[in-house]
């Protein structure tokens, strides 16, 4: 489709011409992204009131969430487009509804972290004893009470995170450029295109 | 009997890691017992960088986080706000998450007064601008993303912004971010204006930070809380990051224990189902 | 009043999502339900106020320019027509097309020559060594396609096969101590929530 | 400098792809290395049709790049297996342009194996930055089998993956996010590493021209390679 091959052809040109029209252009469709993913916004919320709405009318088992749901969001929605996302009422309801659930579930991962460590550093192979030794290293070399019994972990550990952990993150981001360039090259000259309705080729 | 005793320490129900877990960690908050702190180079270096810049350099920081992360990010971006103000460097904060104008106005209503710090003259709140990665490189040319500060007042309004005419005029940037913030102004900005950036952020996204911080794209880092906590003592400013490390290095050793205890048991059952089969 | 309201609410649903760890509960779902609403609702929000920003303002302005983006916007809901519905893809390779030029651009410079310009060390002492080794090697481990054909000397083979496993071993150490080093973020996303809960919601930790 | 050898590489680049891509379009086949999580993904697929249990599909809240085109990729090859077995697909996503574009590459997918009356559009959902406690709460509700995780992730992953462990799903993730590769790879059965997810495209449709693209990849892995040891063993000596 030629709309994705110029709009990413003139990207890729600004970013190299850094002045000029091209520039201009370029910035500018950058920018137009940002509107019309906006845009895209509104499928989305279309997609959770046809969810939503078609588990009250039917009377799922859950209908009294999804009411709650599509509630929440048209009394938030109207609040925060006619009073705006800094008035008073709307930044209470962050604060004490939004940030706290948001920070809840954030921090289940402390707990996920204990038992995902418990669970994936069993030593069955070469590569987990690499593995769990590497991770115990850095795990006790931050705690100050055993670098004061083992003198060398604090140091240690930092090794191993800023020579062989950043030689392996390297590898992997020196691939993962040349593999985003190749799929992004794809993209733009239309070989991807299974989202347009070209399917496999 | 040992393989039970094996195999009850391999199937531990992970209910009871999680209750373990919810007091080891809430013991020390409770009652700390004042665990000692390393200072790591890479904090230091950070501060000394900051330390040395001149009274009046213009500083631009970036907001880059929300409820879900501010745990570790918010006491950095307080420790480093105090340490700007008690040096009376200029600040600039630009919200680079939806979230993050509300950790900018709380520097405004809470500390800068401390300080003596006049919105518009001594510090500034940009609007957050969607978009990451592009949003970034955006600032490149900054009176195209900026023209207003986060009130609507013309940024020519703002003595702060007197005489600026863009990035180059910028003495450091510092992050706040749970982000890849750091990541986009090493890529986008700092090979154009050649402006030192410091990182504070996540723990999580330092160890990406590596390779730019070797290849100097990247001037220091402050990592965590614990990057906090020690910046807070380095600055001598105590705030709260110092006061939970406690808990922290509790919940370090709960872990480790956690994984020696999976593999001894890993091991005894292995062993003992290889005996069973006569191998 | 509405403080204290607002902290009880706050250590309320603090609870409830930490109740998902033990059991699913309705208390749970609830407060799922009034999230997941709540965050649609700031998206449609910022995203409303990103439109009125940067383009509805500009458009009154003059810049007629604007008006590309808000078409392409209203394109994407050329879908819920029969007749029309192929008109919305236009948006969505317009969006394609400018990530994948972000994508190049970043990659290239960033990415790819910057990253390869900071491994190139002299080899004068072991953390050098190790860090050109282990970045080569990595790299090595993820070529795709197999050098030579499968009748290849034996020799050879087995040192493709030596370096590709010092690429996982570096990947390993790499991953482990990440793993490692994000532990106490991790930690410390529970501790800020516990400072709050038993500070202000149930005051045992005194401040 | 920096930016003017990038210039240069990529205009490399992109000869090499399109030359390769041509050349390959109507020429032999090239043999691509195994990627274990990608056969895998088949496998889990056909079990949770056994088992009567939903597939889910994971695309995270990152930034809008070429990790959701690998996603979109892998997302196109699950819904065309879930339409195949007609079993149960859900797809979650945070961003809405990809949201918008999952419709499509899902419609396509039934679609291209004629079964567009059993596409139901509301199996995609679309959750905002309110999915990881979206998910969680799929994860309760629904029975799930196979659990795909694909794109930018950031710290959701391991809640998202190791919950999603608890569910009994086998479990198949990639990303490029170096900063959650680890997490993913502790407690996912199958992992993508890095530009594995950016391949995954190809390896699924074995497109001769995209293999090219795959060659123009390859050739510069081994021009990194290449460079890095020359020049460091230059280095070596020149410091000496």
């Amino acid at each position: 489709m030629a709309v994705g091959f110029l709009s990413g052809l003139i990207v890729i040109l600004k970013y190299f011409a850094q002045e000029g029209i091209i520039s201009r252009i370029g910035t500018d469709l950058i920018a137009w992204r940002v509107t019309v993913a906006a845009f895209a916004l509104g499928l989305g919320a279309a997609n959770l009131i046809q969810v939503h709405a078609r588990a009250i009318i039917r009377r799922e088992k859950n209908a009294d969430s999804s009411f709650l749901l599509l509630a929440t969001m048209a009394v938030f929605t109207v609040l925060g487009v006619v009073s705006g996302p800094n008035s008073a009422a709307y930044k209470w309801f962050w604060d004490n509804v939004y940030q706290p659930i948001y920070g809840g579930i954030a921090s289940l991962l402390a707990f996920m972290i204990v038992s995902a460590s418990y669970r994936a550093f069993k030593v069955r192979n070469w590569q987990s004893a690499v593995l769990m030794i590497s991770a115990l290293i850095v795990i006790l070399g931050q705690v100050g009470l055993v670098s004061r019994v083992f003198a060398g972990l604090p140091s240690l550990s930092q090794w191993v995170m800023s020579v062989p952990n950043t030689a392996g993150m390297r590898g992997i981001t020196i691939g993962g450029a040349l593999g985003a360039i190749a799929l992004s090259l794809r993209v733009i000259l239309g070989f991807e295109r299974s989202y347009m309705g070209g399917g496999q080729q | 009997m040992r393989r039970s005793w094996a195999t009850a320490v391999q199937s531990i129900d992970r209910r009871v890691l999680y209750a373990l877990t919810f007091v080891i960690v809430l013991l020390p908050l409770v009652r700390p017992l004042g665990f000692p702190l390393n200072i790591t180079p890479n904090t230091r270096r950070a501060f000394e960088i900051i330390d040395a810049l001149p009274e009046g350099s213009l500083v631009f920081h970036s907001v880059g986080f929300d409820p879900s992360g501010d745990a570790e990010v918010w006491p950095q971006m307080q420790a480093l706000s105090r340490h700007f103000m008690s040096k009376g460097l200029r600040i600039v904060y630009f919200p680079t998450n939806v979230g993050g104008d509300m950790y900018a106005e709380a520097i405004r209503a809470q500390l800068a007064p401390k300080f003596g710090y006049e919105y518009g003259r001594d510090f500034a709140i940009l609007p957050f601008k969607a978009g990451g990665a592009p949003a970034i490189a955006a600032m490149a040319d900054f009176y195209s993303l900026y023209t207003v500060d986060r009130d609507g007042t013309p940024l020519s309004e703002l003595p702060i912004f007197d005489g600026f005419r863009g990035m180059q005029d910028v003495s450091l940037i510092t992050t706040s971010s749970t982000g890849d913030d750091a990541l986009f102004l090493a890529v986008y900005l700092e090979p154009k204006f050649h402006i030192p950036i410091v990182v504070g952020g996540a723990a999580t996204i330092m160890p990406v930070l590596g390779p730019y911080l070797a290849s100097g794209q990247i001037k220091g880092i402050i990592s965590g809380l614990a990057g906090a906590a020690e910046y807070e003592v380095l600055s001598e400013m105590p705030g709260q990051a110092i006061g939970a490390m406690d808990a922290q290095s509790a919940g370090h050793l709960f872990i480790a224990c956690l994984v020696i205890l999976g593999n001894v048991g890993f091991f005894a059952q292995s062993r003992a189902v290889r005996r069973k089969e006569g191998v | 009043m509405a403080q204290s309201i607002g902290t009880f609410l706050s250590g309320f649903f603090l609870i409830t999502v930490y109740s998902y760890l033990f059991k699913e509960s309705r208390l749970y779902r609830y407060t799922e339900h009034i999230y997941v609403g709540f965050a649609a609702a700031h998206a449609i929000v910022t995203g409303w106020h990103n439109v009125k920003d940067q383009a509805l303002s500009p458009l009154a302005d003059g810049q007629w320019l604007m008006l590309v983006p808000l078409c392409f916007g209203c394109l994407l809901y050329a879908k819920f027509t029969k007749r029309y519905s192929y008109l919305s893809r236009t948006p969505l390779a317009f969006m394609m097309g400018v990530a994948a030029g972000v994508t190049i651009t970043g990659a290239a410079e960033a990415s790819f020559v910057k990253q390869i310009r900071a491994t190139i060390l002299p080899l004068n002492n072991l953390d050098n060594i190790v860090m050109v080794l282990g970045t080569v090697s990595t790299l090595a481990f993820f070529l795709f396609i197999p050098l030579g054909s499968k009748k290849a000397a034996n020799g050879k083979r087995s040192f493709m096969s030596l370096v590709s496993n010092l690429g996982r071993a570096t990947m390993m150490v790499a991953f482990g101590s990440s793993f490692g080093f994000v532990v106490m973020a991790r930690l410390s996303y529970l501790i800020a929530r516990l400072q709050f809960l038993f500070s202000k919601v149930f005051p045992v930790i005194s401040q | 400098m920096d930016r003017l050898l990038s210039m240069w590489f990529l205009v490399v680049f992109f000869l090499v792809s399109v030359l390769a891509m041509r050349r390959l379009s109507n020429g032999k086949d090239i043999p691509i290395r195994r990627l274990q999580g990608l056969d895998a993904i088949e496998e889990a697929i056909g079990r949770a049709t056994e088992m009567g249990s939903t597939s889910l599909f994971i695309i995270p809240g990152g930034p809008f790049d070429a990790q959701a085109f690998a996603a979109f990729d892998i997302l196109g090859y699950v819904a065309r297996e879930t339409a195949k077995y007609d079993t149960k697909l859900v797809v979650v996503n945070a961003l809405p342009e990809a949201h918008a574009i999952s419709v499509e590459v899902v419609k396509e997918a039934y679609k291209s194996l004629g079964k567009e009356d059993a596409f139901d559009e509301s199996c995609l959902r679309f959750l905002s930055s309110g999915f990881t406690a979206g998910v969680l709460g799929i994860y309760e509700r629904e029975k799930i089998g196979a659990n795909f995780l694909f794109g930018s992730f950031y710290l959701e992953s391991l809640t998202l993956a190791e919950a999603g462990h608890e569910t009994g799903a086998i479990q198949v993730s990639g990303t490029a996010n170096t900063h959650q590769l680890p997490f993913l790879v502790a407690a996912c059965d199958y992992t993508l590493i890095g530009e594995e997810i950016y391949a995954a495209g190809t390896y699924l449709s074995r497109n001769r021209a995209q293999i090219g693209s795959l060659v123009a990849q390859e050739i510069g892995k081994y021009v990194g390679i290449g460079a890095i040891l020359v020049l460091s063993i230059a280095a070596t000596f020149a410091g000496s």
